[in-house]
């Protein structure tokens, strides 16, 4: 096992080796950006259900989209008792995972990131950030660019709504459209938004783009679900309801139902609430002892999770979240892995 | 007959010396009153809160706050609003992550100047066109944040070498952040520049009467831009500071201190509508609201009651700092 | 010679229940007495007027009067019956209203809704605006006194004297307020009016006299004695004694008020030093502005140009042109020869020019800082060593300064907004004398709302200025202060100088002279 | 309205006049539709904020009240989450929920005496609070048939929501200029000390103009959820700024005492012209918010222009 490196600022007077951690000493702490959207919702209530089933309780942070709110509350943090503390992290953008991570391993708190991260941070170059988990946005932009094309017959004019456009999410899905686009000629890119992953801006910008490009819209492509929910009801006002294929990102639940209903084509899976709990369950079972952080190969420490293109066809699998507690013992913590981040 | 008479010229120099009162000098304390009262109920809630490594952690994360607040409150002493700082700052921690290979330690100072080069503009916008600060600096917050999101490549800079920053994460002595120390250091230095020269007298009567400072020949344009200048040199340096602290910088880095900032001044009870207040006052306001934001989840607040203790205790506090013997309407 | 009817109960004949009494009213500020025990009777029917050297505490009496100001001691007694008055409303019901000191009217509402305001009546119906009904309402109250100004005109269009009778017409809806006859206080009325509109005002208040009481406030002692039928002193925050005005002269009253007579000599006339110039101080030539046309204008070292004109000739304008504080759009301006690069008052500032603006509250001064901070807010070099202020330097020039012109307050460190206007209007000059570098003086109703000693040692400081060789322009607050300060007068005329009057001593003109040109 | 109120509308014309040249869309009726249609609701937020405006005081608790209302809203009519189905009823109580946000605002002001943009900042922070409560981890999709045609069915051409909203600017004009409230509130931006000295008691009217412009970001969160199909919380986001903007595009003073509806509706329009418009021509995303910031400091700076008087005070 390793040896904590909490001599330098944090972790109290001794140094407590990894592994050492009594289950009930385990302190858990959970942050994302909010409670008030379904996906991280379903993040922190994977948290809450991982905790309890070790006999724990989550803490849970939320940090409003506020890039300095969330490194003021890891900053608290990691001031108080961080011997037994494991962090399940969703950095709001990837400028705010280094600092993350270079407090948790000054104070020898285990750490786990989702999502985001710059591309040259490497867990292994840590003692303590276990592990970097995401879910591989060019290939999901892709998949839902070909799934597109598909619905409109391989031609046609199309529009994409873009997310937050300094995030690494935006970016990367939408160079999987754009690798899709290569791939599928006939399609064509007719303009292109920023609707900052919101439902609201979405419905203004599509209503706008709609009566810019008229009928030569086919098809709507939105890097998540949120946006894409948002272009079915500007469709829905314009009359053009059914008419125009609409793919998103994410699987929300309300997404899956309109893949179910038609109104949508495709959506990718991200399985909130499996990403709140294995973060703290790979963090828990390297502090209690039953992993080594030695043991963790290198391609686990850093990487992507399964996800799957939910179509019609297959949507009846995701319609009732899938994870169960098996997905946390010690041993599967790295079932879903799909492979390592390139 | 007549009522007596007798000879009383009209009085002489007056000897009273009109020191304020024991009221009112507890006003002038409320902001350190509402800061106490507020970590003692914060430690009531979790008794872990008041240990010496939380206060500094909170103290570090309050640093670039509070710089932000106080050259901020300059403009609202004159009786504008900046609303532009946050975006300044954001924008800056580009160009700071962006100059820091090839300028090195001249990163720093060129930041901070070109941001206070940037609030001057502003200012010269809002004294020339003669619209209100609030629309020139909501639109300079657009500008700005347009500028940053193109010149970052909408994305986040890394910085590889911060050794010319790196002093900022230093401690004093071991316990005082170096950000914080550099916070006081602006807050200290603008208080005695301001209390040593005639230009705290210019800027609360440009602040609680643009027109009679302008006839009493105050030079109200320049005083104006300069405070404008100021919080961009502000925003600048918080910038630096936010760099050293996240090792990059980002496009919207910073965007979300706007409200804080504001609400800061507003807590340490300076007047939003401008002549009364100082930036001592912003500096314990920072401090409030940086406790507000970070301790309320620590001690196990669930966010949705966050949000309302937050938006109530807010009130309260600004309700226990604001010295209503100076701001008779309250707008 | 008048008679002075003692301030003593008296047992005397029956007579017929005051209309508003007040004993032993008192009202402290800090470090300040407002009122120390004032009494006051106002009777039926009669127009009381009430005269006291600025600060004497009148307008904190008659705000007490209206529930505004909440005294310390004293009763109040209205038509004999103790009251306790605690709000404008209040003291309404009881059939008591009052014309503030400085106007107060909204702005950006019609004068209909200025007139009808906080008792709108048929105006307002269930919070619905009957806009015809309230014209018809505010056309009464305004043809009452016989002013011709359109109800549904935006009062901030109006002219400062319209205003004035909007105020006046506001004041009288008391009548329909209350079924007692009404008492109605004027707080210096008339400091703002031309005197055309000062006679059409009195008549309004001798017709007022049929069916209500009136209490009266001006610094002008002789509108005082013209108008009222009695007029009480006060001093320092107690009164002093009463005049009954028949056969009264200003000199009397004025004696009760300061406690000594003043100089025959108002104007301080035998100080009036020759005017010692070869090259004139300033000097303008074709300026012409939004309301003001080719003016020529010179001015010479120590001398006093008084500029008169009626609302609208554009001298106030002018004079802010002069300051920078107004764009010009041709015509120079030469300081000693030099020529001015305005506008911008700094410019004008460097040059040895002050201004002392009519609008003292909102213009002249800044309210809540000290009065030192205002003295020294101009010639900040004066309290300053280097680019540093030194308090005591700054200390000992304020000091210096309230004494060597009588400012009363409490210190330099009060709020000058405490001062009673007068002792503001002293603030607000000095500031342009701490520096001792003044050249020209460009003053705007300088003793607007001063008492008479007050405006006295205003003109001796005016002359003493002169004498010093600072040269000064003066719109006057009336013709006879023109007539009696001015070396030159100018008079405007619809923009342009119609005509300019030499007025040396000894050879002044009559007012009916300047009258004939102003119209 | 004089020869300083034209700015605005002068602005307004030629703004559209040159996108209008620039692209042929942007011309066009469907788009003139759109425009008017994506006005809705910033149109009714901002007849809320102009009342506020007027008084001088600053308003900026739109995200949260909105935020509010519209989860009530889409908890009380038929949802996914409850067996609630109370229609109009529903709608009308998320009104109310706003109004009393919007009081809450009122009376922290007059009765702690903390300044508005404080006070509608903690209150905003609250609403948000309230929202995430009801929130409580699942999104409520509406499934009440008249709130979702709202946003759907069209009458002469525009959706129901821009019929709602010209109401709402009729209304509010109304009570602008014909009920004590309004002109009021125009007075308390002009004078407030005179209307104490006038032995008005000011405090009412203000509780209820906060209150009266808290209905109608009641009434915004209504239209987004209706718009939306959805109660969300962000549903307010942005628009407290975006109104603050509109209303002084089109004239009205940050310092009270001038302005009102006819202007602000005049704002509204020019800030969702200029948002359709750079769409439309297809300036670069990465631009647009810069662009559009440039734009409107420089359509206020025209429209000033008439106005600059002596000695004017610009805060
Ligand atoms: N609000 C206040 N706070 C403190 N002191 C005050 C206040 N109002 C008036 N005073 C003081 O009370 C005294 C009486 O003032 P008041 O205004 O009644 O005088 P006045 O007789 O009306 O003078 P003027 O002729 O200049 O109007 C003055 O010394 C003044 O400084
Ligand atoms: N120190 C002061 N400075 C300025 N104005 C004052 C001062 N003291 C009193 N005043 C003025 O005098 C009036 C009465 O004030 P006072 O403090 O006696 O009553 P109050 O406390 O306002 O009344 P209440 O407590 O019944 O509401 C107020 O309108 C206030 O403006
Ligand atoms: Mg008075
Ligand atoms: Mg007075």
């Amino acid at each position: 096992a390793l040896t904590g490196c909490s001599e330098e600022a944090g972790g109290g007077n001794d140094t407590a080796s990894a592994g050492s951690c009594a289950p009930t000493e385990v302190k858990l702490v959970g942050q994302v950006r909010n409670e008030s959207n379904p996906y991280e919702a379903s993040w922190l209530a994977g948290g809450d259900a991982f905790a309890k089933s070790v006999g724990l309780t989550q803490q849970r942070l939320t940090y409003d989209g506020d890039s300095t709110k969330q490194q003021e509350q890891i900053s608290q943090v990691l001031a108080g008792d961080t011997k037994c503390l494991v962090m399940n992290v969703l950095p709001n953008g990837d400028s705010d995972t280094t600092p993350i991570v270079k407090g948790a391993d000054r104070a020898g708190a285990y750490l786990v990131t989702q999502w985001n991260k710059p591309a040259e941070l490497k867990p292994t170059d840590y003692g303590k950030w276990l592990s970097h988990i995401t879910y591989n946005g060019v290939e999901s932009g892709q998949q839902i660019g070909d799934a597109l094309a598909q619905a409109i017959g391989g031609s046609g004019g199309i529009i994409a709504l873009q997310g937050v456009l300094d995030t690494a999410a935006a970016k990367d899905r939408f160079a999987g459209l754009q690798a899709s686009l290569k791939k599928n000629t006939g399609v064509k890119l007719l303009d292109q938004q920023a609707a900052n992953f919101s439902r609201a801006e979405a419905l203004a910008v599509t209503k706008t783009l709609l009566t810019k490009h008229g009928a030569n819209v086919k098809g709507i492509w939105a890097a998540n679900d949120d946006m894409a929910l948002g272009a079915l009801e500007a469709l829905q006002q314009a009359g053009r309801a059914g008419k125009v294929a609409v793919v998103g990102i994410d699987a929300v639940p309300d997404a899956v139902t309109a893949v179910k209903n038609g109104t949508m084509t495709a959506t990718v899976s991200s399985d909130g609430g499996w990403q709140g709990g294995i973060g703290l369950a790979i963090g828990y079972c390297v502090a209690t002892g039953k992993l080594s952080v030695d043991d963790i190969a290198v391609e686990n420490r850093a990487f992507f999770a399964e996800q799957f293109l939910i179509t019609k066809d297959n949507v009846a699998d995701f319609l009732q979240p899938k994870t169960n507690p098996s997905d946390f013992e010690c041993g599967n913590v790295f079932n879903r892995v799909a492979g390592p981040l390139s | 007959m007549s009522t007596p008479v007798t000879t009383k010229p009209a009085a002489g120099p007056a000897t009273v010396k009109g020191g304020p009162g024991p009221a009112r000098r507890l006003t002038s304390y409320m902001p350190l009153i509402a800061l106490a009262v507020l970590l003692a109920a914060l430690t009531i809630a979790d008794p872990e809160f008041l240990t010496q490594r939380s206060l500094t952690a909170a103290s570090r994360t309050a640093a670039p706050l509070i710089v932000l607040a106080a050259g901020a409150t300059l403009v609202v002493l004159c009786g504008g609003i900046d609303l532009s700082i946050a975006a300044l700052a954001s924008v800056s921690t580009v160009f700071l992550a962006l100059w820091l290979p090839d300028l090195g330690g001249l990163a720093t100072p060129a930041v901070v100047l070109a941001a206070a080069a940037i609030g001057a503009v502003q200012g010269v916008a809002h004294v020339l066109l003669r619209i209100p600060s609030f629309i020139v600096t909501l639109g300079g917050m657009s500008i700005l944040s347009a500028v940053a999101l193109v010149v970052s490549g909408a994305g986040t800079v890394r910085v590889v070498d911060d050794s010319t920053i790196a002093w900022l994460d230093l401690y004093v002595g071991g316990y005082v952040p170096m950000s914080l120390a550099v916070a006081i250091i602006v807050v200290a230095v603008i208080s005695v520049v301001l209390k040593l020269t005639p230009l705290h007298s210019w800027i609360s009567a440009t602040g609680y009467s643009e027109s009679a400072a302008r006839l009493a020949g105050t030079p109200v344009d320049l005083v104006k831009i300069g405070a404008f200048c100021v919080s961009g040199a502000c925003a600048g340096l918080a910038a630096v500071m936010l760099v050293s602290r996240q090792f990059s910088g980002s496009p919207t880095m910073a965007d979300n201190l706007l409200l804080p900032a504001v609400a800061a001044i507003v807590v340490g009870g300076t007047a939003i509508t401008g002549g009364h207040g100082s930036v001592w006052r912003s500096l314990a306001g920072a401090l409030v609201v940086t406790l507000l934001r970070v301790g309320l989840p620590i001690v196990g607040v669930p966010s949705a009651y966050e949000q309302i203790l937050y938006g109530a205790i807010i009130v309260a506090a600004v309700a226990l700092t604001l010295d209503r013997s100076k701001v008779l309407i309250i707008k | 010679m008048s008679v002075h009817v003692e301030q003593e109960p008296t047992t005397s004949a029956p007579v017929p229940v005051a209309a508003l009494e007040v004993r032993g009213l008192v009202k402290h500020y800090p470090g300040v007495k407002a009122l120390d025990g004032v009494d006051l009777v106002v009777r039926q029917h009669e127009v009381l007027g009430l005269a006291g050297e600025n600060g004497a505490g009148k307008s904190t009496l008659l705000k007490a009067l209206v529930g505004l100001v909440r005294p310390d001691a004293g009763e109040i007694y209205v038509r004999g019956e103790l009251v306790k008055l605690r709000s404008v409303v209040e003291a309404a019901d009881h059939g008591i209203g009052m014309v503030f000191q400085e106007q107060s009217l909204v702005p950006n509402l019609t004068a209909a809704e200025n007139i009808v305001l906080g008792s709108e009546g048929a105006g307002v119906r269930r919070g619905i605006y009957r806009w015809e009904a309230m014209r018809r309402l505010a056309q009464e109250q305004l043809d009452k006194i016989g002013s011709h100004i359109d109800p549904l005109a935006r009062t901030d269009t109006l002219s400062f004297a319209d205003r004035q009778m909007v105020e006046i017409a506001k004041v009288l809806r008391i009548e329909q307020r209350s079924q007692h006859p009404p008492v109605i206080i004027l707080d210096e009325p008339t400091s703002v009016l031309e005197s055309k509109e000062i006679e059409t005002l009195f008549e309004q208040i001798r017709r007022l006299r049929e069916f209500a009481s009136v209490v009266f406030v001006s610094h002008r002692l002789d509108e005082v004695l013209e108008v009222c039928d009695r007029v009480t002193v006060l001093r320092g925050g107690q009164s002093v004694g009463e005049v009954a005005t028949a056969g009264a002269v200003p000199r009397e009253l004025h004696r009760m008020m300061i406690g000594s007579t003043g100089s025959d000599d108002h104007y301080h006339e035998n100080a009036a030093a020759p005017v010692q110039a070869e090259q004139p101080r300033l000097s303008v030539r074709g300026l012409s502005g939004r309301s003001f046309r080719d003016v020529d204008l010179d001015v010479a070292a120590g001398e006093i140009v008084a500029i008169v004109g009626v609302h609208g000739s554009g001298r106030e304008d002018l004079c802010r042109a002069l300051f920078g504080a107004e764009p010009t759009t041709a015509g120079e301006i030469r300081m000693d020869g030099k020529l001015l690069d305005l506008p911008g008052t700094r410019a004008a500032c460097a040059a040895g020019i002050g201004y002392v603006p009519a609008e003292r509250k909102t213009e002249g001064m800044v309210g809540p800082m000290s009065v030192a901070e205002n003295m020294t807010l101009t010639k900040q070099k004066a309290r300053c060593s280097g680019p540093l202020v030194a308090p005591r330097k700054q200390a000992a020039l304020v000091d210096s300064w309230i004494s060597r012109l009588s400012i009363r307050t409490p210190g330099r460190d009060t709020a000058i907004q405490r001062l009673s206007g007068g002792n503001q209007q002293k603030v607000v000059l000095a500031r342009w004398l701490v520096g001792g570098d003044i050249r020209l003086l460009l003053l705007d109703h300088p003793t607007r709302g001063l008492d008479i000693g007050a405006r006295s040692e205003v003109y001796r400081l005016m002359r003493e200025l002169a004498g010093n060789g600072v040269a000064t322009v003066l719109l006057a607050d009336s013709l006879e202060e023109a007539i009696g300060m001015a070396d030159r007068i100018l008079v405007m005329n619809d923009g342009r100088v119609a005509t300019e009057v030499a007025c040396p001593n000894g050879g002044k003109p009559s007012p009916l002279d300047l009258v004939k040109e102003m119209v | 309205m004089s020869l300083r109120d034209a700015g605005p509308p002068v602005a307004l014309v030629v703004i559209f006049v040159v996108f209008a040249t620039l692209s042929s869309q942007f011309r066009s009726i469907d788009n003139v539709q759109n425009i008017l249609d994506a006005a809705a609701v910033l149109a009714v937020v901002t007849c809320g904020i102009t009342f506020v405006l007027m008084m001088g005081s600053i308003e900026l608790s739109a995200a949260g009240v909105m935020g509010a209302s519209a989860l009530a809203v889409s908890l009380l009519v038929a949802n996914n989450r409850n067996d609630n189905d109370l229609g109009l009823l529903g709608i009308a109580v998320a009104i109310l929920v706003g109004a009393a946000l919007g009081c809450v605002s009122g009376l922290a002001l007059v009765l702690l005496k903390v300044p508005s943009f404080m006070v509608t900042l903690g209150v905003s922070a609250i609403g948000l609070g309230v929202a995430t409560l009801l929130f409580a981890g699942v999104q409520p999709n509406i499934s009440d048939t008249m709130l979702e045609s709202w946003a759907v069915e069209r009458f002469l051409g525009f959706s129901y929501l821009t019929w709602i909203a010209a109401a709402c600017l009729v209304v509010g004009w109304l009570i602008q200029r014909y009920t004590r409230l309004g002109r009021y509130a125009f007075a308390i931006g002009g004078a407030e000390e005179v209307l104490t000295l006038s032995g008005v008691k000011v405090e009412p009217y203000k509780v209820a103009v906060f209150t009266l412009a808290g209905a109608f970001y009641g009434l915004g969160g209504v239209m987004v959820t209706s718009q939306l199909g959805a109660g969300l919380v962000q549903a307010g986001d942005g628009y407290d700024f975006s109104a603050i903007t509109a209303a002084v595009v089109g004239g009205t003073l940050l310092t009270g005492g001038r302005g009102g509806i006819l202007h602000s509706a005049v704002g509204v329009l020019l800030v969702m012209v200029l948002t359709n418009g750079l769409v439309q021509v297809g300036v670069s995303p990465y631009w647009q918010g810069g662009v559009e910031g440039l734009i409107v400091v420089a359509a206020v700076a025209a429209a000033v222009i008439p106005q600059r008087r002596r000695n004017q005070v610009v805060k």
